[in-house]
C-alpha cells in the first residue's frame, strides 16, 4: 500500500526504530537538514500530544528523545520477560574492534579507520568498563594516548588471547564489495 | 551479450565499481587476472561464464572450444604463479576427459540429443552440475533482493524501563566481527580508506612492549624477549619493537659497541631530558 | 498522567517493546490467560488496521507478530546510522541459498553444488548472525554437521514461512539460452 511520507510520520518512525535515544542533530540529519530545529520540536510536541493516553509515551532524555513504555503497563509487560540486553552503539562497537585488531592505535587512528570522528565520551565508557588502557602515548604533536585492550578484555569476552579474535583476514571474503549508490553513509 | 549473465549480477567489481562484461579478448593481463579469479565463485561459474558467453546451448556444450578457452585462464593462473585453486585444476581434468571420451566411437543408435542423452553422453553430470549451481546462483541472487531487516526495514525498539540497576552490554567475540564488518562494507563504499588485515600477534606484542615500559625507565633490550616462549614470539616481539620505534613510540639506544641496549619510552627520554634517536 | 489500560492498548504497548516477534502463547501470557486466542487475534487485526498509512506496520513473521518500519521509510531510516546488517558476499549468498533450500545439508553438500570449497569463516558467520543451525549430524565417515535456516532467518527477511521464499527457476527455464538463434561457434 502507499502511504504519504509526511515529515511527521518519518519522525514518528525513526524514532520507534532507534535503539538509543535521538538528539536534536540527528533528527535533523534524517530530514537531511531541510527542516529546521524549530519545525521539528513543534513535531517532537504534536507526537507528544499523539501519543498521549496511549501505553507508550515521547520522552526526552539526557541524550535526546525516545519512545518509552509507561511505568504502569510494567506489570503486563513483566510477564513476557522482556528484559532487553543493552547494548552498545555501532560507533562503541567499532571503535573497541577497532583497538582490538589493530593496537595499539591512537584516537585519531581510530577516527581515521572509521572515518569521523570518535567523542570522548565513547572512548571514556570503554576505559570504565574495563576493557582499554592507555599503554604510552606517540610522539607527535599532541602526544595522544596509546590505547590498547588488556585481560580483562579477554577474559569478559571468553578468550584466551587477542589470537582467538575471528581472524580479519577471512571477513574480508564476507562482505559485499558492491558499492550501493542508495546506501547514504 | 546480454545475456552473459542473465540474473544481471555484476562479474566483478574492480575499485568497487561493478564490471559487466570481459574483454572480448582472451588475454588477461596478470594484475587483473587475480581480480578476475576473485569474481568467479570457483570453477563451476568460470564455465558456466564461458558457455552463456557464448550464447551456448548448455545441453550442448563445444567441449572442444569452452575446454580450449578454459585452459587459457588455467595457464595463465599458472604462468602468473597465483595459488592456483585445486579446484579449477580438478575441472580442467574433468573436461578433458569428457573431451577424450567423446573422441570415443559411439553407438550409432543413439543420436546425440535423442531420449538417451543422460545415459550415454558423458557431459550429462557435468550439465547437472552447471544446471544446478545456475539454480543457486540465482536463487542467492534473488535471497539477496528480499526485503532484509537493517537494510530495508527496521524492527521497533521502544525502550522498556525497568528499575534502574546498571546492566553493562554484553559483548561477545561475534560482536567484534560483526563490527569490523560493518568498517569494511563501509571503507569499500569510500574508497579513501585502506583497511588491510595486519598481522595481530605483532601489534598485540606492541601493546606488551609499552606495558613494561610503562613506568618510565629504560629497560634492557633484553628483558623484552622471553627465550622460553618460542621462536615465533622472539620474531614476533623483534617486529614489535622495530615498529614502535618507527612509530616514534619507544627509543632504543646504545652508549657504545657491545653496551647493553636500552629501551624506553619516547614520554620517558622527553621529560628525561635525554632524546636520542 | 492516567491512561485508561484496555487490552487493544497493552497489546500494542507490548508489541511496541518486545524485542522479538510475539507469538499467540506469548500474547496470552500477557493477559495471564484471561483473553482467548481468538479476542487476541481480533485486537491484532484491529492493531494492524490502526497502524495502516503510518511510517511503521505490525507484520506477521515465522515466529510471531512484530512491528516493523516500511520499506519505503529506509532512504530516511539509513540517514541515522543506526546499526547496520553487513551486505554478504557472493559466495556467503549462495552458501546461504544452498542451506535454505537444500536444508538440512552437510558442508560437503555445499561444496558439491558450488565446486568450491566453503570456508569455516562463511558458516560461522551465518551462525553469528543467528539465520543458521545445526540441526543434527549425518550418520557417514567425520560425521558433518547438518545445517537448516531457522525462524530467526524468515524473521529477518520478514517470511512466514520456507515456502514463501523466492521459488527456485526451473531447471528446464536454464537451458534455453536467452536469446537462442545464434548457436555458432
Amino acid at each position: 500500500m502507499s502511504i504519504e511520507l509526511t515529515p511527521k510520520l518519518v519522525l514518528e518512525a525513526a524514532l520507534l526504530v532507534a535503539q538509543e535515544p535521538l538528539a536534536m542533530p540527528a533528527l535533523r540529519q534524517l530530514f537531511a537538514d531541510e527542516l529546521g530545529s524549530k519545525e521539528i520540536a513543534s513535531l517532537l510536541a504534536e507526537l507528544e500530544n499523539d501519543w498521549a493516553g496511549r501505553g507508550v509515551e515521547l520522552v526526552q532524555l539526557a541524550s535526546g528523545w525516545r519512545f518509552r513504555s509507561r511505568a504502569v503497563l510494567q506489570p503486563y509487560l513483566d510477564r513476557l520477560s522482556l528484559e532487553r540486553a543493552p547494548r552498545y552503539s555501532r560507533a562503541v562497537m567499532e571503535t573497541l574492534a577497532i583497538i582490538a585488531y589493530r593496537q595499539p592505535v591512537t584516537r585519531g587512528d581510530i577516527e581515521e579507520v572509521r572515518g569521523v570522528a570518535v567523542s570522548s565520551a565513547i572512548i571514556q565508557s570503554l576505559k570504565e568498563r574495563g576493557w582499554i588502557d592507555v599503554v604510552g602515548h606517540k610522539d607527535v604533536p599532541g602526544r595522544p594516548e596509546l590505547l590498547a585492550t588488556n585481560k580483562r578484555f579477554l577474559d569478559d569476552l571468553g578468550l584466551q588471547a587477542l589470537s582467538e579474535l575471528p581472524p580479519l583476514s577471512e571477513l574480508s571474503a564476507l562482505v559485499e564489495p558492491e558499492a550501493a549508490g542508495t546506501d547514504g553513509v | 551479450m546480454s545475456d552473459v549473465d542473465a540474473v544481471g549480477l555484476p562479474l566483478a567489481h574492480v575499485l568497487g565499481e561493478p564490471v559487466h562484461q570481459l574483454p572480448a579478448d582472451l588475454y588477461i593481463p596478470p594484475d587483473a587476472l587475480r581480480v578476475l579469479l576473485e569474481s568467479f565463485e570457483g570453477p563451476l561459474d568460470l564455465l558456466l561464464y564461458l558457455i552463456r558467453r557464448q550464447n551456448l546451448d548448455i545441453l550442448d556444450i563445444p567441449l572442444a572450444s569452452v575446454t580450449r578457452q578454459y585452459m587459457q585462464y588455467v595457464d595463465a593462473m599458472q604462468s602468473s604463479r597465483l595459488e592456483l585453486a585445486a579446484e579449477y585444476l580438478l575441472m580442467a581434468a574433468v573436461l578433458i576427459e569428457i573431451k577424450s571420451r567423446l573422441l570415443l566411437p559411439k553407438h550409432e543408435e543413439y543420436p546425440d540429443d535423442g531420449p538417451d542423452f543422460e545415459a550415454d553422453d558423458p557431459r550429462a553430470e557435468l550439465v547437472r552440475r552447471l544446471l544446478e549451481y545456475e539454480q543457486i546462483k540465482q536463487a542467492a541472487y534473488a535471497l539477496s533482493q528480499q526485503p532484509l531487516v537493517g537494510r530495508d526495514f527496521e524492527f521497533v525498539a521502544v525502550l522498556f524501563e525497568r528499575e534502574m540497576v546498571l546492566r553493562l552490554p554484553e559483548v561477545g567475540a561475534a560482536d567484534l566481527r560483526t563490527a569490523w564488518q560493518a568498517i569494511l562494507a563501509r571503507a569499500r563504499r569510500n574508497q579513501h580508506h585502506q583497511i588491510t588485515p595486519e598481522s595481530l600477534s605483532v601489534r598485540e606484542q606492541m601493546s606488551a612492549i609499552l606495558r613494561v615500559l610503562q613506568d618510565g625507565r629504560p629497560h634492557e633490550f633484553t628483558v623484552l624477549f622471553d627465550p622460553v616462549a618460542g621462536i615465533p614470539l622472539l620474531v614476533v616481539t623483534f617486529l614489535a619493537v622495530l615498529e614502535l620505534v618507527k612509530e616514534e613510540c619507544i627509543v632504543v639506544s646504545q652508549e657504545d659497541g657491545f653496551l647493553p641496549i636500552y629501551v624506553r619510552l619516547v614520554s620517558a627520554s622527553r621529560s628525561g631530558g635525554a632524546n636520542e634517536h
